[in-house]
């Protein structure tokens, strides 16, 4: 066997593998432990690594055109609707890119960042059970599936948020964070459950290619949109992850991001694939729905940042506000997508919101890095005894800039290239639209700005005196972040017609979807 | 938490194999009838949270670590993904059932028709279900155990 | 109108698990809830794969007739594996909760955060 | 293998353009010309004497711990002028797990109106 053909094999296999070789990972994790700390670091990493490397590989064969589907447990490949499959399109690849990037990443930097903690056993077990939960979510073509996955995610990102069982408020907030999390999933089991009684089938495809938008169904997408977005945390269903994202471990928080855009996925993938098949009866009504939880989500979101005081609270309603701009983009996208008029407002405006979710990412990702190596060196979160620490921290006073531009939308950095498409495309919808995403873009700066200075800024403080620069394995995490958006920022049009625009038109073009299942079906251009 | 009386004991000394061989008998079984790695599962780990509660868990603790047991748990996990990737590497795809028809460990095709089939049938499905059993058994017993060191601690306290 | 008793009682559970949910102080109780509301949707995935007569679906000992779909068996089954990891998780955060606080009343330990 | 040309394509976003290659070299030369302007400066800068002390309207200067504006007095008379909103926004955030389940049903009760009765509403008229 030469390479060609392992590579192909790989290929044909990876979806599986994707998840299974995190899923492995994880339970090896706890007999690895038993030898020695710093293999088990090496071994999670080189896991993760594998895992990214069949990621790309997968996805640079998905963006070329092909759509990928794994039939599990079967010899022949027939009969597929019946059984539990995975299905890869671009907008799935996309948001797999983001996750495995996102774990990747935050366990390069626990290395430093949780080393004074006990059972770290349990803390990268439960990182690799989360990232196999989130890639699964993002590959699977089985609502039911879907389901088991996010339910695997809340579980063990609940249990990570509680992780510093010593501290009072993160243990409450990871029991909000599993309450809300366990409600959200049973109402989307009931809507399975709707689902599976009137065309006897889970398999997404199938679903979608029989739906008649019946009262049942209308029903169904209640119940999906609201704890989809709950779980994504749209306002006024955000509270919890204020709580969540501020009382976790910032390594956390980093995955976290990640976490809540895979439900964001879950939103796009029922109403765009699902529910592609009745889009002329619902299409007008879902998108503004969308639209409007956009604008209330990122105008709440940053009125609450301004008069946050503590650090990664205030980052964390920030990225409240930052996924509102993902619905406003994507939400515009299907309000205008069955008005032929204006198909290439609906493009940009899809492609602005999808950049925009690996934006957002980045940018809200390396400003939590940022927090919490500041809570490394400092010990210390409140933003009204922060002072002084960029003489100190040189290089995470670089990341922070990095990040505080990008977030809030200044050129060149690759928040702009997003939030640009968002603003033209919203404008020819509605300009009262662009109006809003524009104002909320200039509170976030605000926002940042009083980060920056109240944190950064202002006289030498005696009691940082001692505070040294964070270790290296944060730095590099940081450090790969800020160069990937840098490199983002500068060559945005390499990256949107790459990665973002077959993901937007997996989305548009529902039918391909569909058609790779069940080849008898018609429409969805 | 310290044990209960001896009639508790006793009568628990003695139920405890019975649960033990049923859960095990639905584990095994799991293929044929209703039941399976986890319902058998369940019902070895809640006969082994009877003796907890009878025996009190300071007595359990000295025989029973909470590390072997997380040790256990991963080995059975680790065990029903080796499986479902053998079938990758034998067969065709993740999760393939690649033992069926090879007539030799569970590897026989039933009769069909009406009866009860063979325990030597199903391919992997036995060994999965041995596999989720044993994660179960250790998974549940293991929570069972903590949360009772959670409440003897705060006991202490008082 | 006998059919319909399943489903009025999955919305009498969901219904009350809700109410738990909402309006009890009690975290215990919330806890009570949630495993409510999992009843109420493992009950509504039971009911629909049952018809009228059938019998439980295991195909070597089949007496013949209809049997009851048993897709939704299998995932109720899964659904309860999960509630089980979920309740476990949830009441030793409620034990941790009880430490910290000593209480276990919702609204003491919650509280707006500046 | 490196290929430079996609790189330095122009972003075109459907009804305009942007190019970040071109927004570096405007920054540069902006740089450049600010460097320029500041070696015309006054080179009469003493150290050490009353040209680095603040001007505090003629109040004596604190101390320097004390200088550093804490970040909830950041934006003040922009929070305070919108005292009533920012209070009614910290109102609904109670940290009580109860109400964020509320919440969850509320707009699930709005999603539902909107998508079953707004749709009947509007086949009526």
């Amino acid at each position: 066997m030469n390479v060609a053909d392992l590579i192909d094999l790989l290929l044909q296999h990876s979806p599986a593998l994707i998840v299974a070789i995190p899923l492995l990972g994880a339970f090896i994790t706890p007999l690895i432990s038993r030898l020695n700390d710093k293999v088990r670091n090496v071994f999670v990493i080189l896991t993760l690594g594998l895992t990214a490397s069949l990621v790309f590989l997968l996805a640079s064969d998905v963006f070329s055109g092909n759509i990928h589907t794994y039939i599990f447990g079967s010899q022949d490949l027939a009969l597929p609707v019946v059984r539990i499959l995975f299905e890869v399109d671009a907008m799935s690849a996309f948001m797999v890119i983001i996750s495995v990037i996102l774990s990747l990443i935050a366990v390069i930097y626990s290395w430093s960042f949780m080393k004074e903690n006990t059972g770290l056993d349990k803390y990268y077990t439960l990182i690799l059970l989360m990232t196999a939960g989130m890639l699964g979510m993002e590959l699977t073509g089985d609502l039911f599936n879907f389901f088991v996955f996010l339910e695997i995610t809340s579980i063990s990102s609940a249990a990570l948020v509680a992780f510093w069982t010593n501290k009072a408020k993160s243990v409450e907030a990871g029991f909000k964070y599993i309450v809300i999390s366990t409600i959200g999933a049973l109402f989307i089991l009931f809507s399975i459950a709707l689902f599976y009684g009137q065309y006897n089938a889970l398999n997404m495809a199938m679903i979608a290619s029989a739906i008649q938008y019946t009262f049942l169904d209308k029903i169904a997408l209640v119940l999906l949109i609201a704890a989809l977005a709950m779980k994504a945390g749209v306002v006024p269903m955000h509270m919890w992850l204020p709580d969540a994202y501020g009382k976790a471990p910032s390594s956390i928080t980093f995955i976290l991001v990640g976490a809540t855009q895979a439900s964001l996925y879950g939103v796009f993938r029922v109403c765009f694939t699902i529910y592609g098949g009745a889009i002329n009866l619902s299409s007008i009504s879902v998108g503004w729905i969308l639209v409007i939880m956009g604008i209330i989500t990122m105008l709440l979101g940053v009125a609450m940042a301004i008069i946050q005081t503590d650090f990664k609270r205030l980052i964390a309603f920030g990225a409240v506000a930052e996924i509102g701009y993902m619905l406003l983009g994507i939400g515009t996208g299907l309000v205008v997508m069955l008005n032929p008029e204006m198909t290439a407002t609906g493009l940009a405006a899809m492609k602005g919101g999808i950049f925009h979710i690996m934006n957002d990412a980045l940018d809200v990702g390396l400003l939590f890095l940022v927090a919490g190596a500041i809570y490394y060196a400092t010990k210390e979160t409140s933003l009204n005894k922060l002072g002084g620490l960029a003489r100190n921290m040189k290089y995470t006073t670089v990341f922070f800039i990095i990040g505080l531009l990008a977030v809030s939308g200044m050129p060149p950095m690759n928040g702009f290239a997003s939030k640009l498409l968002i603003y033209e495309s919203t404008y020819h919808l509605n300009p009262i639209l662009s109006i809003f995403a524009i104002l909320s873009s200039i509170m976030l700066l605000a926002v940042f700005v009083k980060v920056f200075h109240s944190a950064f800024l202002g006289p030498a403080l005696p009691k940082f005196e001692n505070v040294k620069e964070v270790p290296k394995s944060m730095l590099i995490a940081m450090g790969a972040i800020a160069t990937i958006i840098i490199i983002f920022g500068l060559f945005p049009e390499l990256i949107v017609n790459n990665i973002v625009e077959p993901a937007a038109n997996a989305l548009i073009n529902y039918g391909d979807y569909i058609r790779e299942v069940i080849p008898s079906f018609t429409g969805g251009a | 938490m310290s044990g209960m009386s001896k009639i508790v004991k006793t009568i628990s000394g003695i139920a405890f194999p019975f649960i033990t061989i049923y859960g095990l008998y639905v584990i095994s079984h799991g293929h044929l009838t209703p039941g399976g790695g986890f319902q058998g599962g369940a019902i070895v780990a809640s006969g082994c949270a009877m003796v907890l509660v009878s025996y009190g868990s300071i007595w359990i603790m000295d025989r029973v670590k909470e590390k072997n047991l997380s040790i256990l748990e991963s080995l059975g996990a680790v065990c029903f993904i080796l499986l479902a990737l053998l079938g990758l590497g034998f067969g065709t795809v993740f999760f393939n059932n690649f033992l069926v028809g090879t007539n030799s460990l569970f590897g026989v095709v039933p009769a069909v028709g009406s009866g009860l089939a063979d325990i030597n049938t199903g391919g992997v499905i036995p060994l999965m279900n041995f596999a989720v059993g044993l994660k179960v058994i250790a998974g549940l017993f293991g929570i069972v155990l903590v949360m009772a060191y959670a409440i003897r601690t705060k006991e202490g306290k008082k | 109108m006998i059919f319909n008793i399943p489903f009025i009682a999955v919305a009498a559970l969901i219904l009350i698990g809700l109410y738990a949910v909402i309006f009890k102080r009690n975290l215990i109780k919330m806890v009570i809830g949630i495993t409510l509301i999992e009843s109420g949707v493992n009950l509504f995935l039971i009911t629909l794969g049952y018809r009228e007569g059938s019998i439980a679906p295991i195909y070597t000992s089949s007496p013949g007739g209809i049997m009851a779909l048993p897709v939704p068996q299998a995932l109720t089954l899964t659904s309860i594996v999960i509630g089980v990891a979920v309740l476990a998780l949830m009441l030793s955060l409620v034990i941790h909760i009880y430490r910290h606080y000593g209480t276990l009343d919702a609204r003491k330990i919650g509280g707006p955060e500046e | 293998m490196f290929i430079l040309e996609p790189l330095l394509e122009t972003f075109q976003t459907g009804s305009g353009f942007w190019n970040p290659v071109i927004w570096v070299d405007a920054i540069i030369v902006a740089l450049l010309i600010v460097v320029v302007l500041r070696g015309f400066g006054n080179k009469e800068y003493k150290k050490k004497t009353g040209q680095t002390q603040a001007f505090l309207s003629g109040n004596p200067e604190y101390e320097k711990e004390q200088m550093h504006i804490k970040s909830s007095n950041i934006y003040w008379g922009f929070t305070e002028s919108l005292k009533w909103v920012f209070d009614s926004l910290k109102k609904l955030h109670t940290g009580n797990i109860s109400d964020y389940s509320l919440w969850f049903i509320i707009v699930m009760a709005i999603l539902f109106i909107v998508l079953i009765m707004g749709e009947n509403l509007v086949g009526a008229i």
